[in-house]
């Protein structure tokens, strides 16, 4: 294959107005003429010129299916899209790894629910969560447990430090056979001590999943090195495009693993009364690849390989504490989360007399776009006894100025009206 | 029902929306406007006040004047929801049960409310609407 | 919802050239400079620019996630993601009907097999198929019949006429619970009778799964009209992009299905120890949906609508029926399919001395891209006893003279090599 | 291995597929070549000839001419496979069999094949090479 990580240029610290250039949406006005200002990142992030440019090039002068093809644009297709495969294993840490493309992070943790998890627990078996995951690594394992008779364990966090009570995870695992926990919280922003769930994970001779749909965007995350066994991602949050996202998986939990959808790709012979199955990753992706998904993918990691990945950290986390820090001064605000070092740039906030919706509506008016409601995570909201937050979430082309707007809207807005 | 038929209250309130500057200005006319409902207090919300498919709590009671006329009573906890449905309310104040079944929700269009409405909010405010002129119904049977 | 079918114009009869002029990659030149004639539209179809652009504006302009946001972004993405649904169930006749947005017509046939067959099927129940179809309609129905013990009854076809033993088929369907069948076979180009499998089928109190990935391209489906209980359908072999496609299910069948993949979206709350469900479509989409794709196949629609439907149809079955009368005279050529009335735009052929690879390769030389293999239909090639044909297959945009071209280039090779 | 070192017989191929018109031409020629091969028959073909990974039949059979350099035996049903192992034949052939273990593959690209290789084919050859390298191994053990 052609690419090699050396095509990566040695990265530079973050220039905000130079990324901010390459983002077309970002100069948009939405409704009676206001200046978008997009804080919605966590949700989606916008897609760099780059990685529009990909996908639109492809379809205009690649596009052909992939595999067993011998035609020249089918092979032009083919090594594009193995070499974002690989472009990803490379970013992640995982060369030496399977990566597995899917529709996105939730569809990976089903990946992992129905070709692992199916498979290798029975009836009794434990999965230990956190109270802080995002449905998508929750109600798969419900659906699971719920089959096959396997107990799912809560791990409680607590309500004033937004910290995972690892005391009550250590007694959690023993005995488990998975652990799955988010990496960054999508709601709190508090990134979770990794390091320390994979050391007690594997002492107790279980598995772990990754939920870093939230990590991926602002941190370079080394799945080999830390020794995740599955990692999943989802494009969209990280400047690539909707659609894909993937499964990592270490070569020994792949091992056990059973096909999941049946189709074209993932075969190796189809008899009338049996098929047997690829062994590399095609296994797990049947039917036609998301190929220009992919390719547009592969883009957006070459685009971000340009920045000093502590920069882009060091950027999100410091708008979130600016935030944070003009929000507490507004009486009535509370603010979800803590916004230490690590953590993601996402700030949850309510006001308690200034409903969440009216809120972002009064803001929507403004032009800055937030979101409001769950964020897919009712159990987490419901242990603070509310039903939605207020969320801003920053990627790397937010800028200090866009965090003053915002806030002195939010000023002015709570002056009006709360 | 075309625009020259709104009853003449709310023809004002859409006069005065069309005249507002830009989103903004709206928002904050129907924030205000919220608190002219005849307003249903939390005590009185039941499963059976309550509108479906609605991002916030929004209750609504069809009642009847003396004279046999419509009026609503109403409340959500967001508070330019409660703003719908007091537009609702002075919209329909005092029509017949026939003439609020055969009324249009397309004020909040005229309003300049639509496109700001979210698809979500806008669903919510159908429901409400529908579930205004069901219970409508229900009255006069 | 601001689209209506009204948006529409009157379709207008098929100008190849019209429609050729916009898909940029048909100008390409490929390898050592030869014209690029694209002939593997089976595999998957090029793209107008303007299903392109519509993606690309999407993400220029619009690009928000979907559902549950209360900002401007958020509100026109979610209006032009359903406004895509709403398009799709008006092209197939489908607005009474249930339309999931699945990655392609694979996991449309996995998720009716999970959601549908999972749960209504037990042991000893009977699935019909016939054996023309594709992997994707085959390996999923396998893994149920082993996990549940679903009896799978094969239909045969003539191997001289290619059409399915209805005889045979009446009688497998006394008793069957589903049958699940290609519209249109994406080998043979032989579209099946459908309305009579349907007819048998619903006399047999048994429900009906179409595959119609390769009907789609070039014929109007009714799925109400018809009768279809669900249909599966892939976006990329009808102008749209990858990464998408759907499965259409009627309403007494959706109201059986239970969810397939977990998280967002697709729950209405989501407790520890419980979840509830969605009742509409998003039951069935789980995570962030395929947004820009979905606009895109929007977009592809959009432009099929242009076209009389039928003079699409007439068009590609032209140019099968010519390149398969010139294929015939060559000595040693064996064709493989009838191309009657109704039949897809696929010619597979195989010479009796020349390897069907090297075929490729020669024909690849010269700029023509055809497919070569067992195009995921094993079963149907071990019945011919061969293990791989050569495929051209046609969309509205070949030409009469691109098949002259392509019969010229293989009567020299064959002169030459065979 | 730098092309200034390619046995003189591979070199005359190489250069002669350089000088080639275009890929049509190359083909027509790995066609030609096919003939060349110490053909091994399908009557001996066996599990443990095959190739595995290579979209065609192909097999391969390493042997040792009389005085102890290397020889390759082959046959594809594609025949612009068994070019390929034609090829590779001529490259190899009476190579001692620590040569054949340190041959480098690129010859296919100097010879302007690799890039009109499909990626499934591509793999095939090197599948195919990477055999014939270890069965060479297996006759010095
Ligand atoms: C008849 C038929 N069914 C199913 C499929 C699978 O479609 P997809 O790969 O888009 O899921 C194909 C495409 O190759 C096909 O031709
Ligand atoms: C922490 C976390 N996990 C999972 C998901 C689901 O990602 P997707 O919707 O791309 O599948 C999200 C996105 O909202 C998330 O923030």
């Amino acid at each position: 294959m052609a690419w090699s990580s050396d095509d990566w240029p040695e990265p530079i610290a973050l220039s905000v107005e130079d990324a901010r250039n390459d983002f077309p949406i970002l100069k948009r006005k939405v409704g009676d003429g206001k200046q978008l200002i997009y804080l919605d990142n966590a949700a989606t992030t916008q897609k760099p010129q780059q990685v529009i440019d990909a996908m639109s090039e492809y379809y205009r002068n690649n596009n052909a299916n992939v595999h067993r093809a011998a035609h020249t644009l089918a092979s032009e297709a083919t090594t594009a899209y193995e070499e974002s495969r690989l472009k990803l294993k490379h970013w992640f840490g995982a060369t030496q790894s399977r990566l597995v493309f899917t529709s996105g992070t939730t569809e990976a943790i089903n990946l992992a629910a129905h070709a692992w998890a199916r498979t290798n627990l029975a009836e009794g078996d434990v999965i230990v969560l956190t109270e802080m995951e995002h449905h998508a690594d929750i109600v798969p394992w419900q659906m699971l447990a719920k089959e096959k008779g396997v107990e799912l364990r809560w791990t409680p966090f607590d309500l004033e430090t937004f910290e995972l009570d690892m005391d009550a995870f250590a007694i959690a695992v023993k005995g488990a056979k998975l652990v799955a926990c988010v990496h960054t919280s999508n709601v709190l922003g508090v990134r979770n001590p990794i390091e320390e769930i994979i050391h007690l994970t594997h002492e107790a001779g279980a598995k772990l999943i990754l939920d870093a749909a939230q990590a991926a965007p602002h941190d370079r995350l080394n799945f080999e090195g830390l020794g995740v066994d599955m990692l999943a991602i989802s494009a969209h949050k990280m400047g690539g495009p909707t659609g894909i996202g993937a499964l990592i998986i270490n070569e020994s939990t792949f091992q056990q693993m059973e096909p999941f959808m049946g189709g074209g790709d993932m075969i190796r012979e189809v008899h009338l009364d049996y098929s047997t199955y690829q062994e590399n990753e095609h296994m797990l992706e049947a039917g036609t690849p998301k190929i220009a998904e992919a390719i547009g993918w592969g883009a957006a990691i070459d685009w971000m390989a340009q920045w000093d990945i502590d920069s882009v950290h060091q950027h999100g986390l410091f708008l979130a504490q600016k935030t944070v820090a003009e929000l507490r001064k507004i009486p009535g605000m509370k603010i979800y989360g803590r916004h230490a070092e690590g953590d993601g740039a996402v700030v949850s906030f309510l006001h308690e007399s200034l409903h969440a919706n009216d809120l972002a509506s009064f803001l929507d008016a403004r032009g800055f776009a937030i979101r409001t409601g769950h964020h897919c995570a009712q159990p987490l909201l419901r242990k603070f006894n509310i039903a939605a937050t207020n969320r801003v979430s920053y990627w790397l082309y937010n800028t200090e100025h866009e965090v003053d707007e915002f806030i002195s809207a939010v000023n002015e807005i709570c002056n009006k009206y709360a | 029902m075309a625009t020259t038929e709104w009853p003449e209250k709310l023809l004002e309130i859409i006069e005065d929306f069309s005249a507002a500057f830009d989103t903004s200005e709206r928002y904050e006319m129907l924030f205000e406007l919220a608190d002219d409902v005849d307003e249903l207090p939390i005590s009185e919300w039941t499963p059976s006040t309550k509108v479906h498919g609605c991002q916030s709590e929004a209750h609504v009671l069809a009642c009847l004047n003396e004279d046999g006329t419509f009026h609503l009573r109403g409340a959500a906890d967001s508070k330019l929801v409660q703003g719908l449905i007091s537009i609702t309310a002075i919209a329909l104040e005092g029509l017949s049960l026939a003439e609020v079944a055969i009324f249009s929700p397309t004020y909040v269009e005229e309003m300049g409310l639509k496109e700001a409405l979210s698809p979500s909010r806008a669903n919510g405010f159908l429901n409400m609407f529908k579930k205004v002129q069901q219970e409508a119904a229900l009255l006069g049977e």
